[in-house]
């Protein structure tokens, strides 16, 4: 029983428990702060998987930029309790059982995806962050180009969109 | 030592809980979250797919999924903005002109 | 119990560095306020604190007892009890989580164990800092969000627009010292510069702009004046924290000073060689050696003068006791071992302690800026600048004239 | 030079291309330097690739230009090539020549006229197209010339739009046309079928390979010559087809010159002689050839008699005169008819561009009852008609003689011709010699008929135009030495340069050892001459001495009279029996039968299942977003199942 044991189990449980109550707050700040959670879980899964650079990008990108807007939308928005409408009778009687078998199938697939033999030793493969932008910058130097264009769209429709119209 | 196993069954479950909440929540931020939830969710698999076949690439893919999710955070929120600007409601099941 | 200990000894180490490095820390913060306010009291010529305690010495202790046991007002009606109580221990945690991956000095051997004054050694830690501070907004936010009143909101809203647009400075800023340093560990940086020319090798000499953009939105992220905006006591009342009192209150208070003293650290390990002393290490300078026992030295007469010149008896007591206590502590400091091994942290304090000082300066010398024009600061000028930097640096280091 | 043959076609297509695009903005005089630049470079790059020909022995050809895979779908393939040999190479000649003359004389004729651009872009169009079609050395591309000729003649004819007499004049060419056309799309369609290529060196080959069809065994061959017979007809004006070509002198004067004259009309000879190979092969094809252009010849020349409108003289006299040409083609003498089309172009064109100076001096009239003692007053013109027209009946020495005379000649000792060809076309010569005199004498003898007004107004042509006559007079005089028979001493060049690209053919026929008898050759001759001059004679008794005389003609034989000069009622009995009951067909039957019932009725019927389905679908779209999240993860649970259950 290493300490990354550990570590795993209280993560992997932050993070699933951080999940659930995400779909089971009513109030849009506390599924906020939930998600938020699970992703600085998810950060610490990444190091124990010897993904530093990821996990960095994860917390502040994710937590540190994405989710501060989600919240400040709602602060902004002043969002309340969202209301319990049943109006989509598909999605209220076959939504549960479905994804719960969406969930099962899943997992049982990625469980026999890999052999239980193979082991995480977070020291045996290190993505750091030398070794990532190395790549970043040669084999995948297109589409990271591209993405900064894709962001620069964004940027401008996000703008125009939320533009009042004087 | 944990099998690599574990964190795709996590990955799976944490997804699958995004689903739930895709389905179940009417307010449209929470829906949006639980897609994000999912991104991440599949981000994790792709972490420990690159651990499990020692290739970086998996970890560049988390990294593009991780900017795009930016990009689709910064204008599906404008456009909630929008949204509310216009029916004061975030409810998905009362914006429902696209029914003819 | 031997064989326990011998198993975990560096967990045991580790334990042992978070508990002296925390209470170090709040003292020290506690004794920055004092800082502080004297400082700015002697800018505006006043005495500042006074009564308790010679110069006001105790006034520190005097006020956390005093957070301590004041009756908490708790909102009766806010937006979400959860979050109120949330927001101030999330603000105060990560402002010192930030603090544990700083090195404050290179590795000391004392009586055979080899000590590394830093909590957590990551090659990711300046990442790890900068996700730290960008998570520090949501204690804020969510404080003004939870306090259900409007001056906390509006204060809220504006400390979470300011502290994400200045966050994107302050990266950009230090992406010219990585170039410089090829890694992310603070420690490598710090040795990256160890080296010496006629002038000590430091950063701030090629990375002068950078250092500017650095330093000027390391303040915006602390939210210290000229861009205090979120606590703006003229506009609304006290920003985020209005609703909040007694300890709640104090948190937020410590979480400021937490950052300023993170801020400080920083700038030293970036720009300033961190622990390094500016002279070069040769004979005829072998004596600057002997500064951390000249300052104590100099320290312990200011308090037998004052023993003279003070007043109240208990004070001149106070007084004495503190002068004898630096005297030994120069003595000590005097070994040998010891004042080897106390080299690295000495300079990386003075450095801090120079940069808490401009900290303060500052905030008693500027006025503060309207919100749209701290904004256009940071978008207009800062960002930019730091880009421009970037950029500029990048061909330099590609020209290969470092 | 002879590389860059692909220059000759190209020049006048920029040209058009030029001109179409701007030509509008442009001033009159841009406009005419361009169009007949255009084409005077051709006429230079054809003559320097003609001198680069000489230079090389005549053995080697013909040679083949390949240029660019123009159409390649799996194993057909459709390069374009041009064909360049003796006969490719005087055609080339001719039409540059004659085209670049009848270029500058538009000019001056169309100087006054509105869409002066437009004219000169579908000139140098229909320049590029009949080059195309002269030089092309593959089936495919003589086809793309042959409509693009017909398209130009249909947009020339129709020049003037605002008659409606020109326009309906286009439309029939064009439908006309197309009845021929269709019989030669059959050919390419059966030659491809035959041959698997339409590349001409392959396919001659082929035919090469082939017995000779005789009558008493017809195949393929004689199919496909017919076909091809049948679209030569067509474009060439031949009988029963041939009723387009009078109306199309409601074209501009230059264009009849050009392209109702000269060049394209002459098109359907040129192909007949292109694949002298293939017709050498199936006499019947020859006979039938040989019998459509001698009933021609005889039956345009009775209607040419009566006709009083100038160019309409002038038109039926072409289409006798192609008679003359297939009448040689189908005795096998595609030397002698080559030979007929050149002479032919250059008098013909004359005869056309001199017609065309006359109606401009009189300002449009062209009735030449109206005429009459127009010799002093334009000589320039008179001088260069009575050329034309002495080349045209055949007068010695004159170009026309030496063309007709040797057909006739070939007619009457080639194994495939027969003396009775031979004595319809002598006779048809006769009547072509009494008509054109009765033009020339009508028109610039005798003393004038017209008003006092346009009297005063006639002047002769500017230099433009009359320059262009002279030279053409000049061709028309001395074009035909070139083939001087051996009867008179000469040395009937042209023969024996066109002699490689017919060997083949010869050989197939035997007409190689036709033994020349000088003595019977030129008594014939006399003949022909005495004909002519009798038709002379005759004209210039009934039109000078005693003017009454053909009125009172007129009325003793009424009958006939009327007959001819309504062209045996053909284009009425066509009106009657072919064209009322296509209408017929196609409005009862094709249109309110197939088209509304059938096909729209089967759109239809699709769009209202199609709405039908749409009606059924639409109940999915509640608009309720989370419904349709709820399908979205229904889809991704089948295949999840999927690859859990099937794809284990």
């Amino acid at each position: 029983m290493s300490a990354s044991y550990w570590l795993f189990f209280i993560f992997a449980g932050l993070a699933v428990l951080g999940a659930f109550n995400l779909i089971w707050q009513r109030h849009p700040i506390h599924s906020a702060l939930s998600l938020i959670l699970v992703m600085g879980s998810l950060a610490v899964l990444y190091l124990l998987l010897g993904a530093e650079f990821i996990a960095a990008v994860q917390v502040i990108v994710y937590a540190g930029a994405i989710m501060v807007l989600f919240v400040f939308v709602i602060m902004l928005l002043n969002v309340g309790e969202e209301e319990r409408t049943q109006w989509s009778r598909v999605a209220t009687y076959l939504g549960l059982p479905v994804a719960v078998l969406l969930v099962v199938q899943t997992g049982y697939l990625l469980y026999r995806a890999v052999p239980m033999a193979i082991r995480v030793d977070p020291n045996r493969f290190v993505g750091t962050t030398r070794r990532v932008g190395e790549l970043l910058f040669t084999d995948f130097l297109l589409p990271f180009e591209v993405t900064s264009i894709l962001i620069l769209v964004a940027l401008m429709g996000a703008i125009v969109l939320a533009k009042r119209e004087p | 030592m944990v099998p690599i196993s574990y964190y795709l069954v996590l990955s799976g479950v944490l997804f699958g809980l995004g689903v739930v909440g895709f389905l179940l929540r009417r307010s449209i931020i929470t829906i949006f979250m639980s897609i994000e939830l999912m991104l991440n969710a599949v981000n994790l698999a792709f972490v420990a797919f690159s651990y499990l076949h020692e290739k970086l690439s998996g970890q560049i893919f988390v990294f593009f999924v991780i900017v795009v999710a930016a990009a689709e955070a910064a204008v599906g929120l404008a456009i909630i903005i929008l949204v509310f600007r216009n029916r004061a409601s975030l409810n998905i099941e009362r914006i429902n002109l696209m029914k003819l | 119990m031997n064989t326990w200990l011998e198993a975990n000894a560096a967990l045991v180490l580790a334990l042992i560095k978070v508990l002296v490095l925390v209470l170090i820390l709040l003292t020290g913060i506690a004794y920055l306020v004092w800082f502080e306010r004297k400082v700015v009291a002697h800018i505006q010529t006043r005495w500042g604190p006074y009564r308790v305690g010679p110069h006001g010495l105790l006034q520190p202790l005097a006020d956390g007892l005093k957070f301590l046991f004041k009756e908490d007002v708790s909102q009766p009606n806010v937006t979400s009890p959860f979050v109120y109580v949330l927001a101030p221990f999330l603000s105060l945690t990560l402002a010192m989580l930030a603090i544990a991956v700083i090195p404050f000095g290179p590795d000391v051997e004392l009586w055979g164990v080899t000590i590394r004054p830093q909590i957590a050694d990551l090659n990711i830690g300046l990442l790890f800092i900068l996700a730290v501070t960008s998570l520090g907004v949501y204690g804020i936010a969510l404080a003004g969000w939870a306090s259900n009143s409007k001056y906390p909101l509006l204060g809220s809203l504006r400390s979470s627009a300011q502290m994400v647009s200045y966050e994107l400075a302050l990266t950009f800023s230090v992406v010219g010292v990585l170039l410089h340093a090829g890694t992310l560990s603070l420690r490598e940086i710090v040795d990256a510069q160890g080296a010496a020319w006629s002038l000590p090798r430091w950063f701030v000499f090629p990375q002068i702009i950078g250092f500017i953009c650095f330093f000027l939105s390391a303040i915006a992220e602390s939210n210290r004046l000229p861009f205090d905006l979120p606590e703006a006591e003229s506009e609304l009342v006290a920003g985020y924290h209005t609703e909040y009192s007694s300890f709640k209150f104090a948190m937020f208070f410590l979480a400021e000073y937490a950052h300023m003293i993170t801020a400080s650290c920083l700038l030293t390990i970036l720009y300033f060689g961190g622990w390094h002393s500016p002279f070069p290490a040769t004979a005829e300078f072998a004596f600057t050696e002997y500064f951390p026992v000249l300052l104590l030295g100099a320290l312990t007469l200011l308090c037998l003068l004052e023993v003279f010149r003070l007043s109240r008896g208990l004070h001149r007591f106070l007084m004495l006791v503190l002068g004898v206590g630096l005297a030994a502590l120069a003595w000590l400091v005097a070994q040998p071992p010891l004042l080897a091994a106390i080299q690295g942290l000495f300079w990386f304090l003075v450095k801090v302690g120079t940069f808490l000082f401009i900290y303060v300066w500052v905030r008693g010398t500027l006025p503060r800026f309207r919100y749209d024009q701290l904004m256009a600061f940071g978008w207009k000028f800062l960002v930019p600048l730091a880009v421009a930097n970037v950029i500029v640096t990048s061909f330099f280091l590609a020209a290969g004239l470092d | 030079m002879l590389e860059s043959v692909w220059l000759i076609p190209l020049l006048p297509l920029a040209g058009a291309i030029a001109l179409g695009l701007f030509g509008r903005q442009w001033r009159q005089r841009v406009v005419s330097a361009l169009g007949v630049g255009s084409v005077g470079l051709t006429f230079a790059a054809a003559l320097g690739v003609a001198y680069e020909f000489f230079q090389q022995d005549p053995g080697s050809f013909p040679r083949v230009q390949r240029y660019f895979h123009w159409i390649a779908a799996g194993d057909f393939a459709v390069p374009l090539t041009f064909y360049v040999d003796q006969l490719s190479i005087l055609m080339v000649l001719v039409v540059t020549g004659v085209g670049f003359l009848i270029h500058l004389y538009s000019i001056g004729y169309m100087a006054q006229e509105g869409g002066y651009y437009r004219f000169f872009t579908y000139l140098n169009l229909f320049m590029f197209f009949m080059l195309l079609l002269v030089l092309a050395g593959n089936y495919l591309v003589l086809f793309v010339g042959w409509e693009g000729v017909g398209l130009c003649s249909y947009l020339l004819i129709g020049f003037y739009f605002l008659r409606d007499s020109a326009s309906a004049a286009g439309k029939k060419a064009f439908l006309v046309n197309r009845i021929g056309d269709f019989g030669f799309t059959l050919a390419l369609l059966l030659l491809f079928a035959t041959f698997g290529t339409l590349d001409f060196a392959q396919i001659f080959q082929g035919v090469g390979d082939r017995p000779t069809e005789t009558f008493n065994q017809v195949g393929v061959l004689t199919g496909i010559s017919l076909l091809l017979l049948c679209g030569a007809v067509g474009k060439s004006a031949q009988v029963p087809l041939y009723v387009w070509l009078p109306d199309a002198m409601e074209g501009p004067t230059p264009v009849s010159a050009l392209i109702h004259a000269a060049t394209m009309v002459a098109a359907g000879v040129y192909m007949v002689a292109r694949f002298h190979v293939l017709f050498s092969a199936a006499p019947v094809a020859l006979a039938v050839v040989a019998t459509i252009g001698c009933i021609t010849a005889f039956y345009a020349a009775t209607i040419g008699l009566v006709q009083t409108d100038i160019k309409r003289v002038l038109a039926y006299s072409t289409v006798s005169q192609l008679g003359y040409m297939f009448l040689g083609l189908g005795v096998g003498a595609f030397a002698a008819g080559i030979f007929h089309l050149v002479t032919h172009a250059f008098f013909k064109a004359l005869l056309f561009l001199a017609a065309g100076s006359v109606i401009h001096a009189l300002h449009g009239a062209q009735d030449i009852r109206t005429m009459g003692g127009l010799r002093k007053k334009i000589p320039a013109t008179y001088w260069t008609f009575l050329f034309g027209t002495l080349a045209i009946v055949g007068f010695p020495g004159f170009s026309g003689f030496f063309s007709k005379d040797e057909i006739l000649w070939q007619t009457f000792v080639s194994p495939y011709g027969s003396k009775v060809l031979w004595f319809i076309g002598v006779f048809a010569g006769g009547l072509t010699s009494f008509y054109m005199f009765r033009l020339l004498l009508l028109t610039f003898h005798g003393d004038s008929r017209y008003t006092p007004v346009v009297a005063e107004r006639v002047h002769e042509s500017p230099r433009v135009m009359t320059r262009p006559l002279m030279a053409l007079a000049l061709l028309s005089l001395a074009g035909g030495w070139i083939g001087i028979p051996a009867a008179l001493g000469g040395k009937n060049y042209l023969e024996h340069f066109l002699a490689p690209v017919f060997a083949t053919s010869r050989m197939r026929m035997g007409t190689a050892g036709v033994p020349h008898t000088p003595t019977e050759e030129l008594e014939l001759m006399a003949l022909a001459v005495g004909l002519a001059l009798a038709g002379f004679g005759a004209a210039y008794w009934m039109y000078l001495r005693r003017p009454t005389l053909a009125n009172e003609l007129a009325q003793t034989f009424h009958g006939p009279y009327q007959l001819l000069l309504n062209k045996y009622y053909v284009d009425e009995l066509y009106q009657k029996y072919i064209v009322r009951p296509l209408d017929w067909l196609a409005d009862r039957i094709l249109w309110q039968a197939v088209d509304v019932e059938v096909i729209d009725g089967a759109v239809n019927g699709l769009g209202f299942q199609a709405r039908a389905a749409g009606d059924w679908l639409r109940r999915w779209q509640s608009g309720n977003t989370r419904s349709y999240a709820a399908w979205v993860v229904l889809g991704a649970l089948l295949l999840v199942t999927v690859l859990v259950w099937v794809m284990r």
